[in-house]
């Protein structure tokens, strides 16, 4: 007979509170059309496959979209990017993805970076600290994002 | 076989406070205390540099790793030793075949044939020399079971094919090819088979007489042994003829600089100073099997398969991938709307330990237009406890997404 | 140093009823117990295959073995973990860089430049890249003493050199190289040189920044980790043009029959499973070594050598080969009208354990006219009481045939 | 300081009873010229080298030779092949090079061919059989020595 014992609480909360409602229904999910930017991610463990568009206008973030698949918690952290990053300039959309990329590889409990502490889900997002076999699938978005702005690097791995 | 259980200190652990339920033996399989202790008792007693010393531990390593040499010629019945050469594990030993046996062979009327059911390891080796000679790599296709269709592979055989190359058992579908109507339709045509036994060899026996297979090729991570070992076995007068893939010390007679002499079968292939520990720990390790019998491990396996698969259609949503008539040691599936990931994701933190993604075969994902599968993988020491919580575990996770 | 010694239980032994007095370090060094009880833990607790999976063992293996990597950097100081690359030892390490570095630049009028000093396996992957391009292996001559002559190596530098491959300290002579000098005047040229290092990482601090290496290679069994392990240290730009060498499961980022795109450094490199307990035992080692010091090994094993090479003139008719001025790790002799085989069994069955013959260094024993040496290497574990053995068999072995 | 006990018997008594003897002073060492059948053997292990030359007339050997390098163990045993096999018919030469080679390699304490019992060298050349890393030294004169008669292979390796 199976022989389970509860699960930690956490997973499933994160689930529950977080990743499905994004994963189901994400925000911002489609293409824009030629003049954007454009950045692939890909996750060669799982076959993910993220493809960011990014329209700016003086140096401002007017439209972004992704689509892709990926699993729910990629697809979650790719909705949220989305809805955080509209509409700020490109240097601070890019300061936000590098303090929260390394947010996600530092063994602090609670962040120490204000933006990350007052967005509530960019907050419960964090928890997938405790789950380090998804981390890279947070990071995709975050990665791809960053590449757009890298001229060298058009592909993003996130292994 | 629950008996053997006991066995296998790696499955009697606690995961998540759960216990461990590891359902991933494709991918790498655990080690009895059998084999643990003999690569521990082999580096705290005999261990030495082999071939190369006269002194008592060099001579005790030699004859370690000559003796699993003698094992596996014996277990998969060899003619004789020369026929088996270490090597660090399939994807090693297809990359020699491809380098030393195709590449001098290969140009751009030649081709070799796979089909669409391999791993990577026996699709990327041959896009490379294939590139390399201008020639070209057909695809035998597959089934909506995911099953290669034999009568197509076969009428895809002429004089131009220099090797085909198809796996055994898929480690994606668990679909056991017809390799031995393969062979026999190959060899009329003068072709020569190399078989992908990395998911057979732990399972069934293998005979490579009776199936007459030209290359056998396995790894011994995935039959109970260490890491970074592995087999190529090829009939000898293949082997003699083919020239060295990697070159350093032990595989030569004569160095000098106007020319160098190689060494006899089966050190001509064995260059460098070889993984002497995995080679006692693979020795060890086959002796386990044929201890506990193959034919008693496949049915076994047999039962517990029926039976996961047919508790899995259970589960909500559940799709299960890859019906060949034939199967073996694994059932892929997805469930409705929930990404592979987030299954594993979920199944782990109730301890039970599954494979999700492509199974670095993403062909046969591209078949199926999926991007992976959830993929629970058997060995001997599994039951039907395992699968029960396997099922259980899925219930939650269609909860979870519920 | 000799709290150390209770570490090994391999030297913890007797042969042949006598205590083991172990000198054959450079063809293999013996494993303390934190390796052995590491690689064992590892098997019993954390396997499962790396980088595929996503459940907990999963993680817990790709953790052993990526922390490995970082060791690794650290230890040799290298920028990142992109330029720690995995193999099985030296000589595959060895064999990646002929056919995937340099095969492709090479043709009738290049050039590969090694030494009159090295190991087989510094030799004959050069011979065969060589022969595969048309081009032209040439070797750096050495002097009496047994040391490369740095001034005509540096003189047969010039743009048709593709590579320059040269151990850092030989196997066969101990003799250390100007490596540091060889490097500068190679840059000048915009030559690259590739240092073997199997026989120094075990007894020297390597700096690979200070060194300018381009490429540095070494194996994990001369360093006390398990065989079948080895490190290609590579220059992250130099790798990172460099196609794949083998080719399969992990080394990708995408598969499909019309075309495969290669993975990143450093898996662009590390096809199929690796040998992960033994990486996981290679940790443990470069650990233990860090702890000790390397500095501190540095000194007690020049002690040693000091001591073994004076000690060892009182033997009547011994002939030392291989004088070098900067020397470590080995000292090689032959005794007048003795054959080294012959020295080499009457010192085992004294339970004396030295390596007998050419030590893979064929065309070194042809400079000195000579087949073969008798050969007594050092590791941190041995004592001046070791030394005391070895000439006091050798003083039976003069008697046997006197 | 040393610790040294005694050593096995047998090693110094193998090499002062026989193995000098011979070695110090071989029997037909040197060569033969052209028309002599000639066979060249390599242990890649030690880099010893032999060849043996062998000419015969009516099927009888008539002349064999040996030169090369060698431990004393492997000299030894080319030494007394030379005075053995000389003027025996080829076919009964191979007979004895076979049975002497297989008793090598067999777990037998005392040997049952009746050749090498009545034979005191050879009975007391198989003491190496308790050496087993140098019986492939005793071997190589007695491979070498057969593959002189077998077309396919003129380079006898003993590894
Ligand atoms: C200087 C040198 N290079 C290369 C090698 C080959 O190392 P491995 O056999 O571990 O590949 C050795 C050791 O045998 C060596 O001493
Ligand atoms: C069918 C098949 N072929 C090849 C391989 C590659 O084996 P390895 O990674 O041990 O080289 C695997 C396992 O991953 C496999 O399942």
């Amino acid at each position: 007979m199976a022989n389970l014992k509860s699960d930690k609480a956490d997973i499933t909360k994160l689930y529950k509170e977080l990743v499905i409602k994004h994963a189901s229904n994400p925000y911002n999910f489609g293409s824009l059309k030629s003049d954007a930017v454009r950045s692939t991610g890909i996750n060669p463990l799982c076959g993910d496959k993220l493809e960011i568009y990014i329209s700016t206008h003086n140096d401002t973030i007017k439209k972004i979209r992704f689509e892709g698949v990926g699993c729910a918690i990629s697809i979650a952290s790719a909705s949220m990017l989305t809805e955080i990053l509209k509409d700020t300039s490109i240097s601070e959309a890019k300061k936000i993805a590098w303090s929260f990329i390394s947010e996600l590889s530092s063994n602090r409990e609670l962040s120490e970076n204000d933006f990350i502490k007052n967005n509530k889900e960019l907050s419960i997002l964090c928890a997938v600290k405790d789950f380090p076999t998804r981390i890279k699938c947070v990071n995709l978005s975050w990665q791809t994002f960053l590449s757009a702005f890298d001229d060298d690097i058009k592909i993003t791995s996130t292994e | 076989m629950d008996a053997y259980r006991k066995d296998f200190p790696a499955i009697n652990q606690s995961i998540n406070d759960n216990k461990l339920v590891y359902l991933d033996s494709a991918a790498s399989s655990q080690m009895p205390t059998s084999v643990i202790d003999e690569v521990a008792r082999y580096q705290m007693n005999d261990h030495a540099n082999v071939h190369r010393g006269i002194h008592t531990l060099s001579h005790r390593a030699t004859m370690v790793y000559e003796k699993t040499r003698q094992d596996l010629s014996d277990f998969i019945n060899a003619k004789n030793t020369n026929e088996i050469i270490f090597t660090s594990g399939t994807t090693e030993s297809i990359n020699l075949v491809a380098q030393s046996y195709c590449r001098p062979k290969l140009n751009k009327n030649k081709k070799i044939l796979i089909s669409h059911l391999e791993h990577h390891s026996n699709i990327v080796p041959w896009q490379i020399v294939c590139e390399q000679t201008q020639s070209s790599l057909e695809i035998a296709p597959i089934n909506n079971k995911g099953e290669i269709i034999t009568e197509d592979l076969i009428s895809m055989i002429d004089e131009s094919v220099v090797l085909i190359s198809i796996s055994h058992v898929s480690n994606a579908l668990g679909s056991v090819s017809e390799v031995k109507k393969i062979i026999q339709a190959a060899h009329k045509n003068g072709v020569p088979v190399l078989v992908d036994g990395a998911q057979s060899i732990p399972h069934i026996k293998v005979d490579v007489e009776e199936l007459n297979a030209d290359f056998y090729v396995f790894s011994g991570h995935k039959m109970h042994a260490p890491t970074g070992t592995g087999i190529l076995y090829g009939k000898e007068d293949l082997l003699e003829k083919m020239p060295p893939y990697k070159s350093g010390g032990d595989m030569i007679l004569e160095v000098k600089f106007t020319g160098t002499t190689y060494n006899d079968l089966p050190y001509k292939f064995e260059a460098g100073t070889p993984n002497i520990s995995g080679i006692a720990g693979l020795g060890a390790a086959v002796g386990y099997l044929r201890k506990i019998g193959m034919i008693n491990i496949e049915s076994h396996e047999k039962n517990l398969l029926d039976y996961m698969s047919s508790e899995l259609k259970n589960v909500d949503g559940i799709n299960l991938i890859g019906n060949a008539d034939n199967k073996i040691g694994v059932q892929s599936f997805t469930l409705e709307n929930i990404h592979s990931h987030d299954i594993g994701t979920i199944l782990d933190h109730q301890g039970v330990a599954i494979r999700t993604g492509h199974h670095c075969a993403m062909p046969v994902m591209e078949f199926f237009g999926i991007s992976g599968t959830a993929r629970a993988s058997l060995a001997l020491y599994n039951n039907k406890e395992d699968i029960d919580c396997l099922v259980a575990g899925l219930h939650k996770v269609n909860e979870v997404f519920s």
